[in-house]
């Protein structure tokens, strides 16, 4: 139990007066691929936004490696290493697909430069180009978008997108990354590949996964642990297969 | 009784503002843009109240006269200078509506001269009660303003053509789906609009009768505050900021100290609330789904 | 834009520029080819003021017509250039150097204060001679090539402070516009002229505000009204006060007031006494200013007659009549003289005993300071309606 | 070596070139004395214009927010600069070079203080969004306007305006063009570094880009206050170029004129807001010059059909076609693949998502809750 990188306590939310998420416990342990189901309107979504700091929970703790993040701004959250893609893509659409993963990479402390670095152009500003132009490309090696690298991003097609919009999140070194469906909208072949895809990086950069996805056969391939969530409430937690297996889960799904 | 003379003032120049404002409301919620030329639209309604007493020397019919103008020049302005670019980006059409403005300012000047003109609307004096005195026109603008706002919030909400309106302003895309005829929604938002700034044409010639190639500018533009101040897209929130800036200048103007920051005043009071309410006191907050 | 259309913009533009600037050489006298003798003028054309800026230039435009058809001087005509400031300084430079190339020999300065602060000062490097009609603030003729057809405002100011210290007023209200330098000017001299046991009660209004029942309303109980204003906003203050305030009341006004009766149907809807202190009434029934009222309503709207325009025509002539005497003193003016040298013949006139009587005044001289010396007469509007 | 010629992207340095050479080039005429007062007055003007736009732009076209107040900015540096100079022009006069002294000190006040203001506007920046932002910067520049109006004679010059020192003609517009470069130069540098990318991701997205670790914040109120900067020092050679300053010069009026520049210039193309600047400033020049008496009328009308043909022509959605057809670039490079671009060429002009708010008509007084579901209809 030494490993736990995020920890959640008693975690609840509400909008004027409607709980859209409550009681929620989470513990994911160091370099495990964890997976969130649940029919829609759960909180899943809820839950990523309040982990990344895009809602302020209305109860309950987020821990972070130990550290309490628990109401802290989005860019504070992502430095402290959390990393997500979000359900309906959000690329930098007037940029190319290298630039994207350059973004990822800004804040990244080997890459400091500052304003004044860079409008005087100061030797600081040309090393410190190549060297995030070096690491971007080797990014977009793990997801597969090498190739690809200076097309508009926009121009992309969907699946690209979404690998894309993994690597942008890979870029900015996260401990813990979210993955708000990531197989949606994908074809069996692509979603195949993703799975490698997360797999290979788990193990490359000794990475924790917490995704939320739909898609039963990638969850229970993939995930280590699974939590179905429902009317915002934790419906079951356990492997996938004890999880997806329970019951309650079932009738939720199928509507019993 | 000054006090509540000043406020009575007030009211009336806030309910100027808000007629104005509403036409900016509805053309912002409908088509999405800021019609920079609107205050323009209630100069040409001042001239074509003009021409008409003028001619004919009625007030009423120098409304309607103006009124049907401006309906038909607003559909025109629509059609020609903003229908050729639906779907381009905002700020392309934000610069038409610039253009459209200096367009009919020059054009006025060119047809009616560079001197303005006075135009005494009508002769009404004043309603004394006690030691309260009013003018008559200031109940005329309230009452109008009254009865404008709450037909307009009934045509709005109760019939088919407004209830188009409001899924138009929701989804574009969706209202057409359903069959509403969304080109048509616009015009007919365009030509209230427009209806609405003659009807501000004539309140603000019955205050003040001077009337020149410029009187719409900066009323316009406090009008457009005036939107903002009560959230852009709602048309109570209009009624509001509108009422709410003409008594913040009547008030300011009696304070001979503060008197010439008065516009400063005004703007200062839609910052102020912009910070406190980011879309104005009546205004929808949306929140982009993340 | 798409990048190539603009490219070829950029090179048209270019290419215009380039011949633009060639076009006219550096330090040739622009002067040289004048067939004519060009007066300049810039002014508000377009825009809030344009109503005076057109009335300048049509009255000019009415002398520089009747000079020519009379023959010139000695033969050569005369040519006018109104180029359009709109009331804004920084316009003022291009219109400037624009006329200076192209030929400008003399010129009536700018129709208003702001723009003139700019002109006065780019005429003074080139020396070129003005004389405005109406551009009117205390500072316009700062040098010796600026002269006024107008009053200074600090000048009225005074004037009209003296005026009402006689009356023997013990209150008295101001309703004057803030950030218009004429109004503000006139109205900070008459606050330092005026008695100091005379309580003013003080109204402003800014930009082009067209609605005062606020400061009507505080000013109601005031039984004289100082109002340093142009005609146009003292027309809307009228009519809006007329039952509001009290109808022996008085508004008292400066040469701006000119042409508030052209603005009425019937001016006798306003109760109270208007009168102004001024050099033109454009009501006037007799004299030259009757004549010139003739002419110009012949010509030109008459809702663009006002003092302005007078005060302009009066200019025309002014700078004809001296040039005409500098001639028969003995000095030489060639159509080609360049602006400079006309300006030192002007000044010597100017600055000399010459004397000019016309529609705003008759022997009208000026001070050393470029200042107009000419009698400045209470008009009365309108008196009070009987009850 | 060679192979270090050869990496230098020329394409970044050709608007330095066409500024500096149009420097040089109009300099040497200007010290000839071959250039007239009206092409030096004019010149003056493009730059000031310049350097406005291009500043205008990192704020509209990169950072993706609509701002009305840029004028407000320049009064501020014009007025302050303008006093500047009024103040040190006495003192330093028979110092050698003391006028000089004085113009780089008033460039210093004038734009630092008006990156003051730029922090404290850029503040609500922040917060705001879209046309509210728009609405509030206008509103600024109203404010600043009005205060300056009616200050007394003796430190701003109320409505007669602030009496100011004129530089010596024929060497302003040097100085303006070389401020013009430097203001290139600290834009272009700032845009394409690490630094630029992030302005414009928050352009692009800004949910995504907090989510990715931008500090939106500091790079808002970065944008705020280096483009405000800029507007100080053209407000400043604005009072150097000018013997009066008067605040109704800086209405919202000039804040939109400037804005047309950057607009028609097209989003987020620098190159583009110089020459439409430049265009710009020289057409209404013209018309203003050429129109004169009866024919000032058509002044305005010309330049609003010339506004409204442009703007429709450029952005119509129905004229695209025609606009391919003769669209020389693709005429001349048959191979062009809109699919793949160059890493430093991405698109800027089909840009923002920001400018608009998407707000819906309502009659209903009572205000939706601002936190009420935005769950709730989401596919989880």
């Amino acid at each position: 139990m030494a490993d736990i990188i995020l920890k959640t306590e008693n975690l609840g939310i509400s909008f004027g007066g409607l709980k859209a998420v409550s009681e929620v416990n989470l513990e994911i342990k160091k370099k495990q691929l964890y997976g969130l189901v649940g029919p829609n309107g759960a909180g899943k979504t809820t839950i990523f936004n309040i982990l990344t700091g895009v809602y302020k929970p209305t109860t309950g703790k987020v821990f972070l490696d130990g550290e309490d993040i628990t109401g802290k701004t989005q860019m504070v959250i992502n430095h402290k290493g959390i990393a997500r893609t979000f359900q309906n893509i959000r690329l930098f659409n007037n940029m190319t697909v290298i630039r994207n993963v350059l973004v990822g990479l800004h804040d990244q402390p080997e890459f400091k430069c500052s304003l004044i670095d860079s409008m005087l152009r100061l030797p600081r500003h040309f090393k410190v180009e190549k060297a995030m132009r070096a690491k971007a490309k080797e990014i977009l090696r793990v997801v597969g978008l090498e190739e690809e690298r200076n097309f508009l991003s926009c121009n992309l097609p969907y699946g690209k997108q979404r690998k894309l919009e993994i690597a942008r999140a890979l870029a900015t070194n996260p401990k813990l990354l979210l993955l708000d469906e990531p197989a949606a909208g994908m074809n069996p072949n692509e979603t195949a590949e993703l799975m490698t895809i997360v797999r290979r990086i788990r193990d490359e950069f000794d990475m924790t996964v917490l995704l939320i996805e739909h898609d039963m056969k990638f969850v229970s391939g993939l995930c280590d642990e699974v939590t179905v969530l429902n009317f915002g409430t934790v419906l079951a937690q356990g492997t996938a297969e004890q999880a997806l297996n329970d019951p309650e889960v079932i009738r939720a799904y199928i509507g019993g | 009784m000054e006090f509540i003379e000043t406020l009575l003032n007030g009211l009336s120049i806030g309910s100027t503002y808000a007629v104005i404002a509403l036409g900016y409301t509805m053309v912002y919620g409908i088509a999405k843009m800021l019609n920079f030329a609107h205050g323009d639209v209630i100069m040409v309604g001042g001239y074509m109240i003009y021409l008409t007493m003028a001619g004919i020397g009625n007030p009423i019919l120098g409304l309607a006269v103006a009124v049907l103008f401006c309906v038909v020049l607003g559909i025109s302005i629509e059609k020609v200078a903003y229908k050729p670019l639906r779907g381009a980006s905002p700020l392309a059409v934000l610069i038409t509506a610039i253009g459209v403005s200096y367009l009919l300012q020059s054009t006025a000047q060119i047809i009616f001269g560079s001197a303005p003109k006075m135009v005494i609307v009508a002769d009404l004096g004043n309603l004394t009660i006690g030691s309260l005195t009013v003018p008559y026109y200031m109940l005329i603008t309230l009452g109008c303003s009254v009865v404008i706002m709450l037909t307009l919030s009934l045509f709005v909400k109760y019939t088919k053509t407004g209830r188009a309106m409001i899924a138009v302003s929701e989804d574009k895309g969706a209202a057409q789906l359903m069959g509403i005829n969304v080109n048509a929604i616009i015009t007919i938002t365009f030509a209230i609009g427009s209806g609405l700034a003659a009807f501000a044409g004539f309140f603000m010639l019955m205050k003040s009768p001077s009337l020149s190639n410029t009187l719409g500018a900066m009323p316009g533009i406090k009008a457009f505050t005036a939107a903002v101040i009560g959230g852009i897209g709602s048309i109570p929130g209009a009624m509001v900021g509108g009422i709410l800036m003409g008594i913040v200048e009547a008030l300011s103007l009696t304070v001979p100290a503060i008197a010439p920051y008065t516009d400063a005043i005004e703007f200062l009071v839609l910052i102020v609330i912009l910070l406190v309410r980011p879309s104005g006191i009546l205004g929808k907050v949306r929140r982009e789904k993340v | 834009m798409k990048s190539m259309f603009k490219k070829a913009l950029a090179l048209v533009l270019a290419i215009a520029m380039l011949a633009t600037f060639a076009a006219c050489g550096g330090t040739t006298s622009y002067t040289a080819n004048n067939t004519e003798f060009v007066i300049g003028v810039s002014g508000p054309l377009t825009g809030a003021a344009a109503v005076y800026g057109v009335a300048v230039k049509n009255s000019a435009q009415m002398a520089v017509d009747e000079i020519n058809a009379a023959g010139g001087l000695n033969g050569v005509k005369f040519k006018l250039v109104a180029t359009d400031d709109v009331h804004d300084p920084t316009k003022v430079a291009a219109n400037y150097a624009s006329m200076l190339e192209g030929g400008m020999q003399v010129s009536l300065g700018t129709v208003t204060t702001g723009p003139g602060l700019e002109y006065s000062k780019l005429s003074v490097e080139d020396n070129v001679f003005f004389l405005t009609p109406s551009a009117s603030g205390d500072k316009i003729p700062e040098f010796d090539n600026g002269y006024q057809m107008c009053f200074a405002d600090g000048n009225q100011g005074k004037v009209a402070a003296d005026y009402v210290n006689g009356l023997g007023l013990k209150e008295i209200g101001v309703f004057y516009k803030s950030d218009d330098p004429y109004s503000d000017g006139i109205y900070k001299q008459f606050k330092e002229a005026i008695n100091a046991d005379i309580k003013i009660t003080e109204t402003v209004f800014t930009g082009e505000a067209s609605d005062f029942s606020t400061q009507i309303n505080t000013l109601k109980d005031c039984k004289f009204i100082f109002m340093p204003i142009y005609y146009q906003p003292a027309s809307v203050f009228m009519n809006q006060a007329k039952d509001i305030i009290a109808k022996d009341a008085v508004y008292y006004g400066c040469d701006g007031f000119d042409g508030l009766a052209g603005q009425f149907d019937d001016f006798s809807v306003i109760p109270q006494e208007v009168s102004m202190l001024s050099h033109f009434d454009s009501n006037a029934t007799e004299g030259a200013a009757a004549d010139f009222i003739k002419k110009y309503t012949e010509k030109y709207d008459a809702e663009t007659l006002n003092q302005f325009g007078a005060s302009a025509y009066d200019c025309v002539y002014a700078i004809f009549n001296a040039m005409k005497a500098a001639i028969d003193a003995g000095t030489e003016i060639d159509v080609t003289i360049s602006a400079s040298d006309l300006c030192d013949i002007l000044k010597g006139q100017f600055g000399g005993d010459f004397s000019y009587s016309g529609v705003t005044g008759t022997d009208i001289k000026w001070q050393a300071n470029g200042y107009v010396a000419k009698g400045a007469i209470k008009y009365v509007l309108k008196t009070a309606n009987e009850e | 070596m060679a192979n270090k010629l050869t990496n230098i992207k020329w394409k970044h340095y050709v608007n330095y070139i066409a500024v500096a050479i149009v420097t040089v080039v109009f300099g040497a005429l200007a010290f000839a004395g071959a250039l007239p007062s009206s092409a030096l007055y004019l010149l003056e003007k493009i730059a000031i214009s310049i350097i406005l736009a291009v500043s205008l732009s990192m704020v509209v076209g990169f950072l993706g927010e609509l701002s009305l107040g840029h004028a407000g900015f320049m009064c501020v540096g014009a007025y302050l600069g303008g006093k500047a100079s009024v103040i040190l022009e006495p003192m330093l006069k028979g110092v050698p070079a003391g006028k000089e002294i004085a113009l780089v000190i008033s460039l210093i006040v004038g734009g630092v203080v008006a990156a003051l203001f730029g922090i404290v506007i850029g503040l609500p920046a922040l917060r705001l969004k879209g046309d509210y932002l728009a609405i509030v910067t206008l509103a600024f520049g109203e404010i600043v306007r009005s205060v300056f109006m009616n200050t007394s004679s003796e430190s701003f010059g109320g409505a007669l305006g602030l009496s100011t020192p004129r530089y010596n003609k024929s060497i302003l517009f040097i100085i303006a063009f070389v401020l013009v470069l430097v203001c290139l130069a600290v834009t272009q540098n700032l845009i394409r570094s690490k630094h630029g990318r992030a302005i414009t991701a928050i352009r692009d997205n800004e949910i995504a880009a907090r989510a990715t670790g931008i500090n939106v914040t500091k790079y808002k109120l970065a944008v705020f206050t280096i483009s405000s900067l800029f507007a100080g020092v053209a407000g400043v050679l604005y009072s150097y170029s000018n013997y009066n300053v008067q605040s109704s010069k800086f209405s919202y009026n000039y804040s939109i004129e400037i804005l047309v520049m950057v607009v028609l210039g097209g989003m987020g193309s620098i190159n583009g807001s110089i020459i439409a600047a430049t265009l710009i400033t020289y057409l209404d020049n013209t018309l203003q010059t050429v129109l004169t008496g009866d024919l000032a009328v058509l002044q305005d009308l010309l330049y609003a059909l010339i506004l409204i043909v442009i703007v429709i022509y450029n952005n119509a959605p129905a004229l695209k076609n025609f606009r391919d057809r003769f669209n020389l670039q693709s005429v001349l490079k048959r191979k062009f693949d809109p699919n793949h671009q160059h890493d430093d060429e991405a698109k800027w002009d089909r840009v923002p998502t920001k400018i608009a708010m998407n707000e819906i008509l309502s009659v209903d007084v009572q205000p939706q809750m601002s936190t009420l579901d935005p769950d709730k209809k989401e596919g989880v």
